[in-house]
């Protein structure tokens, strides 16, 4: 399948070179905008008036949240291309994406809970975002559990591929049950992200962590890509002459 | 510096997140590099187990 | 196009399987047509049940083409289900129900007649009138497989893809098969059997074995 | 086969090997009762408190018990053959599973919204109230049926088993179990039901719209 343009990077063998020269930009990239977030959320972001120094978690528990939710979103949408144009490549992103979005949502419960305990007196409240969260982690186990179940790869894209968009379907569902029930039982709550005033330098912190947890996630997927076209492809001629 | 370390009293949870953040980021690191190396090495399994088949034929 | 003008063909063109990360079978082709049947041989393990299986359309295929009536059977999925007749290696019976009740919801679901005269003949076919009411799980493994041959016997598909269909059957029961496969060809029927063993069946088999080409 | 004709052939098939098998059915009842027995042992007999805990507890033990009868859902015809010859059959196979999921809800969705009553009178629930709790069971089970049918496709033949079947299901099911058990809250708060019931009921009409396919869909990837 060797087409031209975009879909010539569909095909798993074209694409790893690629990906590999990609690894490194976005890896460093990552690391480049972590130290300008930390900076900024460290240094040059004041003392919060209420919070104390507490507040500094923000700078990661939200942009982990954020990215927990996008990288849900992003799997099920390479997993529809998968359906649309029945490319490989697409399931294997799917699949190589789903341990990160995993790894941050739970960064974000377990920040948000370290925020809590200062800020609400207690490790776990059964805030609306933070029990989407959690929804949203048993997704991403869900996810892994049933790729990790199924020995055939082709079928576990395909039964993975359901999976996700039958969730993205559900998320905003689950997302707004969550929030009503939130609501009908204990009003309206302190938000993580709704102090006061949220100053600029707090924002643009909570921006720059953000765009690190994107390249972070990138360079992370492009990586395990390559490996899972390794492992599928062990028995591509092309593959071959990597080990000879 | 320890006084910037101490966050104003909130050192425990502050270091607890971004710790736990930081241990997350290596642990997946060392996972990534773990399943690049297992790949390889099931590549190169693969190579010699065709290798033999071809003498063979 | 009428039914009439197309006349019952198989083509089957380059195609590929693979069986987890590794390619089973490639390049397999080949053109049936009324009253031919494929013996499909090979050693185990050599991918026959999944070829089968992928000519059914219940597994997908790496590459290659199959045409019912010159139609790509992928497009038309019902037409071509309404023309084939599947036996795994599984019997698709319920241990629960009686040799009866469990032919009688496999020819509702083929849309086959199967009020209690049909099914009393049709279980005389195939020597089993005794065992109408006996649960499934009861039924000798040649017992089950004669209750498979009575549904073949109702059938009016004229594609039949039979995987293994003589295993487990007796001298009589293997005749019984040989009869019923040489009556459907003889209609102008078609078939595919995966095996290992020699079939009593007149009609001159087109022997495939995977990995190598068919010979007449 | 037309649509309907296959959906009353895995209907009619599968209520008659329900029937056969009616001990199964009995045990996912037996088995909602006793979860509810099991709070008030476990909490204590307050009935301020049991009436006020009894929606959830009623809706969570329904999840439980309709994830309980999920396996025999496909399982069973994956195993046998029998799920080869639906996808293989000359029907839309949306239909056929239609036709089997209704069966399923028949036999272990529906006793659950009739026996619903008895723990609610277990929990000292007003009749309103119980009303409610009826009719979000009536609305919401559906729903559960049609999560349960896509997961026990998904799962068929892997390694994964029950435990994987709830991971997989349970946190798809939340929306039910927050509109379901806060109808009953919100009513007897005086807020009205109205809203919820209806937010259960547009549930249940798009999972019967899309449920057929994706079920179809997953039970065709469960052969390859």
């Amino acid at each position: 399948m060797a087409g031209s343009g975009f879909f010539r990077f569909s095909s798993p063998a074209s694409f790893y070179p690629l990906a590999g020269r990609l690894v490194p930009v976005f890896g460093w990239l990552a690391a480049a905008l972590t130290v300008a977030g930390l900076y900024i959320g460290f240094a040059v972001a004041p003392t919060d008036f209420q919070q104390g120094e507490a507040y500094r978690i923000i700078f990661i528990h939200v942009p982990a949240a954020w990215m927990a939710m996008f990288t849900y979103l992003v799997i099920a949408g390479w997993s529809a291309a998968s359906f649309v144009w029945n490319t490989r490549l697409s399931a294997m992103m799917a699949q190589a994406l789903a341990p990160t979005g995993a790894m941050f949502a739970f960064i974000s419960l377990w920040s948000g809970a370290f925020w809590g305990r200062p800020t609400w007196g207690t490790y776990w409240v059964w805030d609306a975002r933070l029990t989407s969260t959690l929804i949203l982690l048993f997704l991403y186990i869900g996810l892994m559990a049933l790729r990790a179940t199924i020995e055939d790869p082709r079928r576990a894209d395909r039964a993975c591929a359901v999976l996700a968009l039958v969730g993205s379907v559900n998320v905003p569902i689950i997302y707004f049950s969550v929030q009503w029930w939130n609501t009908l039982h204990q009003g309206a709550s302190v938000s993580l992200t709704a102090a006061p005033k949220m100053a600029e330098t707090m924002l643009a912190g909570m921006l720059v962590m953000g765009l690190a947890a994107w390249a972070y996630t990138i360079a992370a997927a492009l990586h395990r890509v390559r490996s899972i076209i390794l492992e599928r492809e062990a028995h591509a001629r092309w593959t071959r002459e990597l080990v000879r | 510096m320890i006084e910037w370390l101490s966050m104003g009293g909130y050192a425990y949870y502050v270091w607890m997140s971004y710790g736990a953040l930081a241990i997350a980021i290596v642990a997946e690191l060392f996972a990534l590099a773990g399943r690049r190396r297992r790949a390889l090495e099931q590549l190169a399994e693969h190579a010699q187990e065709d290798a033999f088949e071809e003498q063979a034929a | 196009m009428s039914d009439a003008d197309v006349a019952d063909r198989l083509e089957v063109e380059d195609l590929a399987c693979a069986a987890g990360i590794r390619t089973l079978f490639q390049g397999i082709g080949f053109s049936l047509g009324p009253g031919q049947w494929i013996q499909l041989g090979g050693p185990n393990g050599c991918g026959k049940s999944t070829l089968l299986r992928a000519l059914a359309g219940l597994v997908r295929p790496l590459a290659g083409s199959i045409r019912w009536r010159g139609e790509p059977v992928s497009q038309a999925r019902e037409r071509w289900h309404a023309a084939i007749a599947f036996q795994g290696h599984l019997p698709g019976c319920k241990d629960t129900l009686g040799a009866a009740e469990n032919l009688r919801w496999q020819l509702l679901l083929d849309g086959e007649p199967a009020g209690p005269a049909r099914l009393g003949e049709l279980l005389a076919q195939v020597g089993l009138e005794r065992q109408a009411r006996l649960a499934y799980q009861r039924l000798s493994a040649g017992q089950r497989r004669r209750l498979g041959l009575a549904r073949l016997v109702a059938s009016r598909r004229p594609l039949w893809l039979l995987d293994e269909p003589t295993t487990a059957l007796d001298a009589a029961g293997q005749a019984l098969f040989g009869e019923i496969l040489d009556r459907h060809l003889g209609d102008g029927g078609l078939a595919i059997c995966a095996t290992h063993l020699e079939l009593p069946v007149r009609s001159p088999a087109i022997r495939l074995e995977l990995g190598g080409r068919p010979r007449a | 086969m037309n649509a309907g004709a296959a959906i009353a052939w895995g209907l009619r098939r599968d209520l008659a090997l329900a029937m056969r098998s009616r001990a199964e059915v009995a045990i996912v009842l037996a088995f909602f009762l006793l979860v509810t027995s099991m709070f008030p042992l476990g909490l204590e007999p307050d009935p301020a408190l049991l009436s006020k805990i009894a929606p959830g507890i009623a809706w969570v033990a329904a999840l439980l018990a309709s994830l309980l009868g999920l396996p025999r859902l496909f399982a069973g015809d994956h195993a046998d053959g029998s799920l080869e010859q639906l996808a293989l059959a000359d029907a839309p196979l949306p239909a056929l599973v239609a036709g089997k999921v209704l069966a399923h809800w028949v036999a272990t969705g529906l006793p659950l919204v009739l026996l619903a009553p008895l723990a609610g009178i277990q929990f000292g629930l007003e009749p309103a109230a119980i009303g409610i709790l009826v009719a979000t069971l009536a609305l919401g089970t559906p729903v559960l049926a049609w999560l349960g049918a896509i997961g026990a496709a998904l799962t068929l033949g892997t390694r994964g088993g029950a435990a994987l079947l709830a991971l997989l299901v349970l946190p798809l099911a939340v929306p039910v179990l927050v509109f379901g058990a806060g109808a009953v809250e919100s009513s007897r708060a005086g807020l009205g039901a109205q809203a919820h019931l209806s937010l259960l009921g547009a549930g249940a009409i798009l999972s019967m719209v899309f449920g057929p396919f994706v079920t179809a869909l997953a039970v065709r990837i469960s052969f390859e």
